[in-house]
Order: structure tokens, then C-alpha cells, then sequence
């Protein structure tokens, strides 16, 4: 049995999507674990903005239940209003955002709004927050969700947070002139877009799980990259770094 | 200048409406000001448009106790542990009654209030392109940059002046000045933009704490209608050098509110068979003294003097 | 974090460059940079399109100097003595050589800075209208303003997006994390919008000074590219809590400076016949000292503690 | 010989256009002044506000050089940028501004940027500062100059700070919702728009002036209201209040 959980592993893999001395809308739960990883690893430069209005070198030393906890506005880089904090992602400052999402499309498009017709829908979830926004222009996308049918879809119904809309140039026809999906990590697999069409495409399955079953847990006819890895398991140095980040044993 | 402090229920009943725009819950997950929730809740508000990018589940309250009419906001639900069971209730089933939703994202948000606050006709932004609430929300327009050669398009967004914008405040002045620190959302655009402000003041302190610090003003006391002394106003947010987050009430909110009557029952056990807030402190008893911050960690000095 | 303290000289060499949009005297007439003002001339810079609201006479001194090329703001001149005599010469008489300006209001410029730091495709205003400001700049533009029913009339302001951004501060780490007080112009948004931020720091204190305060931080570190230790690099302009203005030299730079002979004589006294910042204030010395804010009014401190 | 100046007399007449509870656009030098005689006698309630970002109750209590001094910022009830202290302009809620000025014209219009053709001008003065915005958008712009024919034009060259424009309807022509002169306090007289031309006519002359006189150093021709008064001279209550806002007697 592996020395990690799923949760663990989807952190690492986040962790690895974030450069050295990058800025990073960074959301709660996993990601901002992933966000301390880096910065333990091979990222002690990185830079979290939260919404709420905060900016952080250190992550905070406790665990956080809301991005606006008294622990994360101690010892905070930057303590503002939302605005000068978000308006970094239209003025182009921001390298990469995390969200979530309740569905998310073969083209990386994400829902968090409505299941259903808008005007009379199945399910009203709470909505966009700032997922809208950072779709919008993030110059990198990374979506962390679990990997079921029901959630990767093959067309959401409602597009809170554009991805590649309809693929292809998509997102320079609506006016958006950076950004995009760069990756969606899973508990099962990583997917990334690729070609000109910018679908989504399998290339990293997590240790223990296969191409196969995989495809059974999307919701489209999911196409597989050139070369599909094996999701290396964390480093040493990763799940240490992921230990001192994640001290209360919340992941594990 | 004129002494401004009075009850949150006078606050409430004076500056509150049937119909009003409300900003509520303006400092996203930190500060909201429960207590006037619970307030307007006791008084029987109807057709609010609460508005905030992120309310907690201020917004969820307000309309599982019927006094909502519009939801102007980013996001509504409850943010430790999921999804708003009124909010759903309200918007799939029209209980306790239909719900009108401006969908915004949180930066489109903070622009339309900027937009009111600076006096602006409407906020050109570069975000929404590519969303489905350009389509929910029919108010946002497309248009092209006339500063662009390639005809850029841009999204223009409607200024939101609210009625009056509630605020929880670590300390204030009998005059309505304060002072506000940690991150603070669109608590100072809100402030600016509103007809009316009330402040929900943790701590009232002499005039010159506050003139102590111009620069830690959130909003001056001359654009401010009311101050309410009312520790733990936040309460189960938290709040920056004052209160931890109470995430264990936000928890059991959404356990018991599953059911509508679960809600109810909620809703009798924590505002409408409580008198005020002081009765509401009193019931949550230890549990609230846990949650207030004892340590300290001071901000270093800042000198203003001129000589 | 990588530690970004460097000389002035360095400073100015590494971030101005012939031909760039410089913001210095972002507070207007506060915390104006005039040790970089003096560092600029000394480096014979060209070609500079300097940009304030209002610079008292820094603008003055390097259109006199000859390091400018456009102006780009709503006021040059001496604010507590009058007319700016460079800017005279160079507008009337082309002397030391002709200059644009790009004529703005005090809001104008400010909203053209936020538009920039806030990523917006312009800012539409409703200030500039009847004003021949619209005629002078022609790069505003007259739009109706789409969301009103009667054709509302509205000036469409583009973008000021600097290339380099020079401030002031009261302190600063090494890491150029920064806090400021007292009113600040439009520093925050002139430094959100610039390509390179330096800050001219009063006093370099350790991080956990700063730290304890993210709410004072007027831009963080991580976006502030050379952090510079000088004290009183804001003489003759004053900041709050740590220097007095000194107006008797704005005066007696007023009165010298009323003919051509007189400025390059008073340039070669202040600014070019000294090695740098540290060799000023020395010739200040005693007049300087006098200047230096030495009472206490300290702000009431804030809490940040968690628990 | 009276007991008060001429600029006294200006300070006091400035003064009584400040009415209980407004929010004021102060500048420096004669309105600074007049605010503090204000709040000291009829308008206790009124607020000052500075364009570098001060809002002020009490005025500061030494002689100021620039708005910005270290004097007035300590005590101020808001220290902060200069937008949120400017944009309550064209918010509209500012109720009134004070602005002087190189030279005014016959509907109120006036210039602080070029004497002559602005491409080629004469004299470069230093330009607007905020004062074209509180002439578009305070709901009252009161103006202090000096009596000159020189100063006291026709028509401006270049109109920096719009007053009735070409008079008449002349403001909202050019799209301004509000606002306009409501008084020019000069050293010798107070003018004041009146009828629909919305033309200045001279409403009050200084005590040891003439009409004939004022009309001599006014350059276009200069109509009287139906009613002239005298300038009330400063009472036992304005000049004692001025004497303790100017208490270095800098404007004796």
C-alpha cells in the first residue's frame, strides 16, 4: 500500500504545477496546501493571492476554513480590498489560479451555477465567486476535481468559468486574450489540452488506476495523449514538505 | 458633529426598507454582520435585494426567513461546508417564495460598486467574456474597446448603488468614524457607494483612536448614518484581531437546514426566540468566549506628528 | 525571497531609460521622490515623459535639466510660490528644447493610472466635460454613455500604464515589502500600474516590522522591483510623521531660478556639483536636522493575533 | 480705517457660502481660512476635503504651504488617496468648491493652463490641478480672485474649469449634470450669476467701493443686479473666529 493518499498525491500534482517566483490565485482546500508544497519544494518564490483581498509569501500556519481567517491575514504579505487584488488578473499579473467545479466539459469549460436551465434549474449551486475571473485571465488554468461521469461532462450546461469554450480559438472569438485550462488534475488522472482543438486529452494516470477505467469515468469518448505517463508518486522531499504543510494530518 | 450611536434595531428599523438594496457581508468570509441579519430577520423585512460577492450564509438566512426578493452576488452558500440549502429551496422550488438572481462574478461585482462609489457611468471590464452570466444576467453589455484598433471587446458593467451598506467594524467613534483592518473586500467601495451606511462596531472607543490613524479610516464618519455597539456582530464569522470563525456553527447550520423545518426550527432557536444580540451572546456563552482572540499581535506604530 | 536593496544611482540606472513614462510625486505634494529627481539628472537622462498629478517642482527641475521630453499631468509648477520657470521657458520658448504636454485633470490622471493598475480598457468619467482639457489632449474621447436613456454625455479615459513608478515610503524591508501613511495620491494605483516599482525608503526596518501590518503595505513587495534606503529623499517636500516641507528652499528655488543663468547655477549648487543624495544632505545639515519631525503621535495600534 | 483687511473681508465673505453640514472642496490659502471662520461660527457641522486625500473636521491648526503638509494629516478625519477623495465629485456629493484662477470670464469659465493659443501660448500656467473637476461637478463653485481687468475677461482663451460655458443652458449642452458658479469674491466685490444667461453680475460691493470703480477693472461690461448691496463687513463673532483660525494675523 502506498505511503500517501489520493488527496496527498492530487496536492503533489498540483504542487508541480506551480513555477518559482510565480503569482497564484490560490482557493482553499487542496490548493493551498499545494501552494505550501511548492513554496517547501521547488517554488520558494511563489506568491498566493486569496479574493478576500490578501496576499501571502509564507502559507498560513494553521489550517484555514475560509481564505478570510484571522490565521491568514497574520503575517500576511498584503492586506487590501478585493479589487486591487483581483483586477491582477485582467492587468495580466497572474500566472495561475485553482478552482473547482461541479462539472467541467471536454473543452475545460467549468460550471458552478446552475444544473439545468438557468431559469428553472435542477440544482442552484452557490455560483461563480472569483472562478469567473480567473478563467477569464489567469495566463494558466488548473482545475482540481473528482473524477466522475456525472462531473466530466461532455458539455456543461452552464458555463460559469470559460475554458476553451468550443475549442479551438474559442477563447480569442469571445475576447479573451490569455489563459485557459493548463491542467486538470483528478483523483484518478491528470488531463491537459492538446492540438489545435484544445480538448482535453488523458496524459498522466495516477498509480493504480488505468486508461480504461478511467474512460469509464468521463463523461466524453476521453482521447489519450501521445505519450501517457504514470503520475510519479510524491518525492521524499514532496511528502515531507507536504507533512510540515499539512501538520494536522488533514490529507492524509 | 452630531453623536450617531444608537440600537441595532433602531439602526435597522430606520435605515433598513421593504425593498431595499443591502450590502451585507461586504468583506467576503470575514466581518459579516450576522447580527443585523438576524435583526432584519426579527423585523420582518420584505423584497431585500441582499447583495454581496459572498455572504456566507448570511444571504442563505435571509432568504430561508422570506425577506428576500433579489440575490445581487458572486456566490451563496455556505463556505466551510457547502451548499445553501435555502438558497436551493428558494431558487428550485419557490419556497418560501421565488427568487430573482443577478449573477455577477466577484470582480464584476466589485467593479459595479466601484462604478457607484467613483461616480462612474459604468465600469469597462475584461472579465465575464467566455460566461454564461453575461446571459443569466441580461444588464451586462458587450461592446467593443474604442481605444483598441482590432475592436477589443469589453463587457460594461451597470453601477450598483446600494441602499445602505452594513458593516462590522473592529472599533468606531459615537460620530461614526472607524478604524478597519485586515483584508476588507469591497467593504470600502460598498461604504462609498451607499445612500446609507451602518456600522456594526465591536469596540466604541474616543474620537481620538480614531484620529489617531486617518490612514486606518475605512469610511469617514460624516458618510456614516448610524453606529451600533455590538460586540461579536460577526458572530459565527470571523473577524481580523477580534473573533476566530465559529466553523463549527457554520457546520450545524447546515446539517439542521437541510429540511426546510430543520431551518425553522434554526431560525426560532437563534433569532426569532432571542430578544437581541445581547441574548444571542448570552446563549452562546463559553463557546463565543473560545472564540474571542486573547493574544496579541500589534501592528508597529505609525507617527503623525507634525513637529 | 530575493533581497532587492540597492543604491539610488544603481536603482535609477537599472529601472529609467531614455524615453520612459516616469511617475515621480505620486502623493502630489507629499513623499515627492526629489533624491531620484536629482539622481535622474545627474544620469542625464533623455527624452522623459514624467508623470504626476501635481510634482511641485520636481517636473520643473527636469524639464530645466533637460531630461524631458513630454509632461504628462494636471499642474507644473511651485506650489507654495508660484509659476514653474523651466516649464515657462521650454513651453514658450523652447528653451532648453520644446515639450508636449499631455494635459489631464487631477482625476482624470488618477482614473487613467487606475484604468492601467486595474486592467480596464479605459475609464469612462464624468469630469473633463466643457473643459478645453478635452481640446489640448485629443487623446480622450466623447462617448454617450450606453446604460442612459437620454444620450448621457461621458469622457473616455485610456490607460496610463508607466513604465516605471518611483516612491517615497517611511519604511521598507529588504524585500521591498513597504508600509506608508498619511494621504497618498495616487501612489497605490500609480504603482499597481507601472512596469518597475522603486521606492525610496526613509528607514529599511526588518520584515517582521512590516509584516505586522498588511494592511499599512501600500504595494507589496513581490511587485516592487528596487528598494533604496534615503533618508530625506523626499527634501524640499514633506512626509508625513518624519520630514516638515521646507518651503523657504521652494522659495529661494523660485526666486533663482527666474532666469535660465540662475537655474543652471542653482543645479550645479544642489544637483550636479554633488556625488549624491548623502553629499546633500550634508550641505543641508543643520537646516535639514531642523526639519526632522521629532514629536510622537502614534497611531492606536491594531490587532492581528489569531488566537 | 476698518479694523480688518481686505483679504480678511474676502475670508469672511468666502465664509458665508459655506453653509452648516456641506462637504467643501477646500484648496489652500483665502478657503482654507474661510473654512475654519465657517466651522467656527454658522457651520459647525461642515466638512473640508482636500484633493491629495484628507477629509478634515477641524481645520489644522497651523498655517499650511501645501495640502499635504504633515499638519494636516495629523488629526484628519480620512487620510487616503486621491480618488476616493476625488471621485466624490462626480459621485455629487460634494456641495461646494473653492478654485481661484489666472483669469475668469463673463459666465464664470476659468483658465489656469494657456494665455494664447494653446499649441503656441503666450504664458504656460500650471494648469488645472483638480480644478476642472470641481468646476464640472461640485453642486456650487465659488471662485476667489482679484479685481483685474486683466483677470476679469470677455471670454477666456482656453477654459480649464467650465462655468456657464456660453451661458444659459450651456452646461448641460456639454453634458454637466450640475454645478456651476454661485459666487466670485474678488477684493473689490461678489459677482453672481443671475437670470437665464446665467451671466456674472456684480450682487455686492466691498464697503469703500464703487460700482463705477468695479466696472472700470472689469473687462467685459459689467451688469448690476436689480439689487446692489453693500458687503456686510465681518461681524465681532467672524473676526474673532478668523482671528483664531489665523492666528499667526498672516492675512491682517
Amino acid at each position: 500500500m502506498a505511503d500517501y493518499s489520493t488527496q496527498e498525491l492530487m496536492i503533489v500534482a498540483a504542487a508541480r504545477e506551480i513555477r518559482d517566483g510565480e503569482v497564484i490565485f490560490v482557493g482553499m482546500r487542496l490548493p493551498i496546501a499545494a501552494f505550501g508544497v511548492a513554496r517547501l519544494t521547488h517554488a520558494p518564490n511563489a506568491v498566493g493571492l486569496f479574493e478576500c483581498g490578501i496576499a501571502r509569501y509564507e502559507p498560513s500556519a494553521e489550517t484555514l476554513y475560509t481564505m478570510a481567517d484571522p490565521a491568514n491575514q497574520l503575517g500576511a504579505a498584503w492586506a487590501t480590498g478585493l479589487l486591487p487584488m483581483m483586477t491582477q488578473l485582467p492587468a495580466g499579473r497572474v500566472d495561475a489560479g485553482f478552482i473547482g467545479g461541479a462539472e467541467i466539459d471536454r473543452f475545460g469549460n467549468i460550471n458552478t451555477s446552475y444544473i439545468g436551465d438557468f431559469k428553472a434549474p435542477k440544482v442552484k449551486l452557490p455560483g461563480s465567486g472569483g472562478a469567473a475571473d480567473i478563467a477569464a485571465s489567469a495566463k494558466r488554468l488548473l482545475a482540481i476535481m473528482n473524477h466522475e461521469k456525472r462531473r466530466l461532462v461532455e458539455r456543461v450546461g452552464y458555463i460559469t468559468s470559460p475554458g476553451f469554450l468550443d475549442g479551438g480559438d474559442g477563447r480569442e472569438k469571445a475576447g479573451l486574450v490569455r489563459g485557459g485550462p493548463a491542467a486538470v488534475i483528478t483523483d484518478r488522472a491528470i488531463l491537459r489540452p492538446l492540438g489545435d482543438s484544445r480538448e482535453l486529452h488523458l496524459t498522466s494516470v495516477h498509480p493504480g488506476h488505468s486508461v480504461e477505467e478511467i474512460r469509464e469515468h468521463t463523461g466524453w469518448a476521453l482521447k489519450t495523449a501521445p505519450r501517457v505517463d504514470e503520475t510519479p508518486p510524491p518525492s521524499p522531499a514532496e511528502l515531507d514538505a507536504l507533512h510540515r504543510v499539512d501538520h494536522e494530518g488533514h490529507w492524509r | 458633529m452630531e453623536e450617531k450611536l444608537v440600537s441595532l434595531p433602531e439602526a435597522i428599523r430606520a435605515h433598513v426598507s421593504d425593498g431595499d438594496c443591502v450590502v451585507l457581508g461586504a468583506c467576503l468570509e470575514a466581518a459579516i454582520p450576522f447580527a443585523a441579519t438576524y435583526e432584519i430577520i426579527r423585523q420582518g423585512k420584505r423584497g431585500l435585494d441582499v447583495a454581496a460577492p459572498i455572504s456566507d450564509t448570511s444571504s442563505d438566512l435571509l432568504i430561508g426567513a422570506g425577506c428576500v426578493g433579489q440575490v445581487t452576488g458572486a456566490w451563496v452558500g455556505n463556505v466551510s461546508s457547502g451548499l445553501g440549502h435555502n438558497y436551493r429551496r428558494a431558487v428550485e422550488h419557490g419556497e418560501p417564495h421565488a427568487l430573482k438572481i443577478r449573477d455577477h462574478s466577484n470582480l464584476s461585482f466589485g467593479m459595479a460598486l466601484l462604478a457607484a462609489a467613483y461616480g462612474m457611468p459604468y465600469a469597462p471590464v475584461r472579465t465575464l467574456l467566455g460566461s454564461d452570466i453575461l446571459t443569466s444576467n441580461p444588464e451586462f453589455r458587450l461592446a467593443e474597446n474604442p481605444f483598441s484598433n482590432g475592436g477589443e471587446k469589453t463587457v460594461l458593467v451597470p453601477p450598483l448603488a446600494p441602499d445602505v451598506t452594513i458593516l462590522c467594524v473592529q472599533r468606531a467613534d459615537v460620530f461614526g468614524n472607524c478604524h478597519f483592518w485586515g483584508s476588507s473586500g469591497v467593504a470600502a467601495e460598498a461604504a462609498l457607494a451607499a445612500t446609507s451606511v451602518v456600522l456594526l462596531a465591536d469596540e466604541v472607543v474616543p474620537p481620538e483612536v480614531i484620529a489617531s490613524d486617518p490612514s486606518r479610516v475605512l469610511v469617514p464618519g460624516y458618510r456614516v448614518s448610524a453606529v451600533c455597539h455590538v460586540p461579536a456582530a460577526c458572530h459565527p464569522a470571523p473577524m481580523t484581531g477580534r473573533w476566530q470563525r465559529d466553523s463549527a456553527f457554520f457546520d450545524d447550520y447546515h446539517k439542521r437546514t437541510r429540511e426546510r423545518g430543520g431551518f425553522l426550527a434554526w431560525l426560532d432557536e437563534w433569532v426569532l426566540g432571542l430578544e437581541d444580540h445581547d441574548a444571542y451572546r448570552t446563549k452562546l456563552g463559553a463557546s463565543l468566549e473560545d472564540l474571542r482572540i486573547k493574544g496579541e499581535a500589534l501592528s508597529a506604530p505609525a507617527n503623525y506628528a507634525a513637529h
